[in-house]
């Protein structure tokens, strides 16, 4: 049964500690949504989370075991989005959604119509990327969310450019994911609803868990 | 031995073993270079061929020595810095480029002035004044690499890896010019065992071998010291340091 | 005399000489450089442990 | 295992499209490639036989220079709109991804930049021995220099100016220079590239084993 562990997390960023003693753990099933200001280091935690930052202190742990020392079967359960879409605008959408397939380990599946579908970009194929607008390009960032074997989501604003409509969207994605036992981090300052998904929180700034 | 790294890795203790070594070694450093200098440019006589002009020697082949010495002291600490992340080996490698790239410097402007009356020239491209140049450009960029980040943790990891494929890429470079020089002389010293030249004036290019990497230690371990300061200066032994 | 052939180098004096004045030069200039790096390190440490002192005060 | 080499296809053949897609990149450096070697001629006269002893050398340092320019864009967009975090944190070795990005870059410039040197031997009217040995030499210098540079461009993406990225490179390459221009002189009066040649190829193979990896871990670093 996967877990992951914080422990006495501390994140030092321009000499500025910007919290400390940050502790949790996640089973399956698990939703958490960190809050704060800006610059309260809702997207350092994040990114701590994934491995892609150390920590100044603290450990982290998934299945028991360091992410660091053991990142090669970490990095196969994660998933990390941060705030930039890894979209190329000079390839078509069907290139961008290939290419997502493909580093999330999912090949099998060739026919995208209906991921297409289900994130809003329906008929779109040939289009280039570079023709979206920021909310579609968003969408189709997050279609890697619908191509992918992890069980751990680590994402960055995800609701970021999207109107209501995609956020229904997005939320829906996310609580499928939790009832199949996924487990997923986000920030966001914005309000969420989740359907009375139970949702724990965290909110940065105050130091207070 | 991991735990006895680790302890030597801890700033707290490096600074006060420093401290302490520190005034031995400047002790050392100073009675080998008065030794030294009295060996080479008193003691021991001319060179039957190039006259006095040879005694520049005991200032260059140090020089170039330690050039390549403060080299492998960076990637040595580099490798550290990547494998066990200890500090002090960033500290280490951040307070030796700037003394290596002197000894860079002195090993090709002392070498051009020895080469105006043995050459007749300046600069000739000889094999190992070449790849010293290449040296020093070497050293050059890791400096510029490394102060180019703000972030020194980052810093020190980036020039580690910078430093690690330079010291790979040494053998090359000089091994590639050598190929390519017609006009070198041959290492003068290359095997102890065998000196080609004579021990009056062998001892005292060791005394001023060994003076130099005195100087070196000291000063690298007097910048090890600034670093320590500067990043553990919210400790408490560090503000205890401060109030005296 | 003897200080006069000593200084003179059989002739390469020039050369000897300027080889060891720019070493001096350079590796006291090492020195000097990080004494005065020191000095500011702790300079600036200092001040701001005063600040921080006096806020807390 | 093979979804590991599926995902260097993929990248491979990505990487391919979007240099197809953007050309301006490698068109650009192969353009600065072909006007420093015109430049050459144009300011040591026209002396023929002057011309055709320097202008195997004159190739080389602008291969050089134009290498350098053209790296800077290997991992450039990768790094502004996010994909180099994906491709890190991804399920597949990091290593391979960046290989095949760098044989990539050196299909889209490396041969290109090979095929223009032979024309601009054959415009020169130079040997044929002496073409060969530029072939030979760009055939196993260019990939090194793709192998080591793509290490320097990520450790100096996104810092101040490019000139550091030259900085970094040009000490570094200074050994594959060096063997190519001693295999183009021998060439040049009928002597054998053999030795000259396995170095070459050994510092090749010294280049492929490393780059690839100390590229990934400098690509881990300049994340963090």
């Amino acid at each position: 049964m996967p877990q992951f562990n914080i422990n006495n997390l501390e994140c030092v960023r321009h000499n500025n500690i910007l919290f400390s003693d940050l502790t949790f753990t996640m089973k399956d099933g698990d939703l958490l949504q960190i809050d704060g200001t800006n610059g309260s280091g809702k997207s350092s935690l994040l990114q701590i989370c994934s491995g892609l930052i150390r920590p100044s202190k603290g450990t982290i742990e998934w299945n028991n075991e360091d992410i660091y020392e053991y990142h090669n079967s970490f990095h196969k359960d994660t998933l990390y989005l941060g705030h930039k879409n890894a979209i190329k605008s000079s390839l078509t959408i069907k290139e961008n959604i290939q290419f997502i397939s493909a580093l999330g380990g999912v090949i099998e599946n060739q026919d995208y119509t209906e991921i297409l579908n289900t994130v809003g970009l329906s008929d779109t194929e040939e289009l280039y990327a570079g023709n979206l607008s920021a909310g579609q390009q968003r969408r189709l960032s997050l279609s890697r969310l619908l191509m992918t074997r992890s069980k751990l989501w680590l994402l960055d604003e995800p609701f970021n450019a999207l109107d209501k409509h995609g956020k229904r969207m997005v939320e829906n994605i996310i609580i499928n994911h939790c009832n199949i036992g996924g487990i997923v981090i986000f920030t966001t300052h914005q309000e969420m609803e989740f359907n009375q998904y139970p949702l724990k929180s965290i909110h940065l700034g105050n130091n207070n868990v | 031995m991991y735990k006895w790294i680790h302890q030597f890795g801890s700033p707290k203790y490096f600074y006060n073993i420093s401290l302490v070594l520190s005034k031995w070694i400047a002790f050392v450093c100073i009675a080998c270079f008065i030794a030294g200098l009295y060996g080479g440019l008193v003691l021991a006589p001319a060179d039957y061929q190039q006259g006095d002009s040879y005694r520049i020697i005991y200032i260059h082949v140090p020089a170039s020595w330690m050039s390549l010495f403060v080299y492998l002291v960076l990637a040595t600490s580099g490798a550290i810095t990547l494998i066990w992340r200890i500090k002090i080996a960033d500290f280490v490698a951040r307070a030796s480029a700037p003394i290596g790239a002197s000894f860079t410097f002195l090993a090709l402007t002392t070498g051009a002035i020895w080469g105006k009356p043995m050459w007749g020239t300046y600069w000739v491209w000889d094999a190992r004044l070449t790849s010293e140049l290449i040296l020093l450009f070497l050293y050059l960029g890791y400096i510029a690499l490394q102060s180019s980040f703000n972030d020194k943790r980052i810093a020190a990891r980036a020039g580690a890896i910078l430093a690690l494929i330079g010291v790979i890429n040494i053998p090359i470079i000089h091994y590639s010019v050598e190929w390519w020089s017609t006009l070198h002389q041959g290492p003068t010293i290359s095997k102890l065992d065998t000196p080609s030249i004579h021990y009056s004036m062998l001892i005292p290019l060791l005394l001023m071998l060994a003076a130099y990497k005195t100087f070196y230690i000291y000063v690298a371990l007097m910048g090890v010291r600034n670093e320590i300061i500067e990043s553990e200066y919210n400790t408490a032994w560090v503000k205890k340091l401060l109030d005296n | 005399m003897m200080l006069n052939d000593f200084f003179y180098m059989g002739g390469y004096g020039i050369y000897v000489w300027s080889a060891y004045a720019i070493t001096a030069i350079v590796l006291i200039f090492n020195l000097i450089l990080i004494k005065k790096k020191e000095k500011k390190i702790l300079y600036n440490l200092r001040k701001l442990k005063k600040i921080k002192d006096n806020n807390e005060a | 295992m093979s979804e590991s080499i599926n995902i260097f296809f993929v990248m491979l053949k990505r990487d391919l499209i979007l240099a197809m897609r953007d050309k301006t990149d490698f068109i650009n450096s192969l353009i600065f490639f072909i006007i420093i070697i015109v430049l050459f001629p144009l300011t040591f006269g026209s002396d023929a036989k002057l011309i055709n002893e320097l202008i195997p050398g004159v190739i080389w340092i602008s291969a050089l220079l134009a290498t350098c320019l053209s790296l800077e864009s290997i991992f450039r967009s990768d790094f502004e709109d996010g994909t180099i975090e994906q491709i890190t944190l991804s399920r597949y070795p990091l290593t391979l991804i960046v290989s095949a990005k760098i044989i990539a870059h050196w299909l889209t410039f490396g041969i290109p930049l090979i095929i223009i040197s032979i024309l601009m031997g054959l415009i020169f009217s130079l040997p044929v021995d002496v073409i060969l040995a530029l072939f030979i030499t760009l055939l196993l210098g260019t990939p090194t220099l793709s192998l080591f540079g793509s290490v320097m461009v990520v450790l100096t993406i996104g810092l101040r100016g490019s000139m550091l990225l030259s900085l970094l490179i040009l000490p570094l390459s200074m050994p594959v220079l060096i063997f190519s221009i001693l295999a183009v002189n021998n060439a040049s009066i009928n002597q054998s590239i053999i030795a000259e040649t396995y170095f070459l190829g050994g510092i090749l193979l010294l280049a492929i084993s490393l780059a690839p990896i100390a590229a990934s871990a400098a690509l881990r670093i300049r994340l963090s």
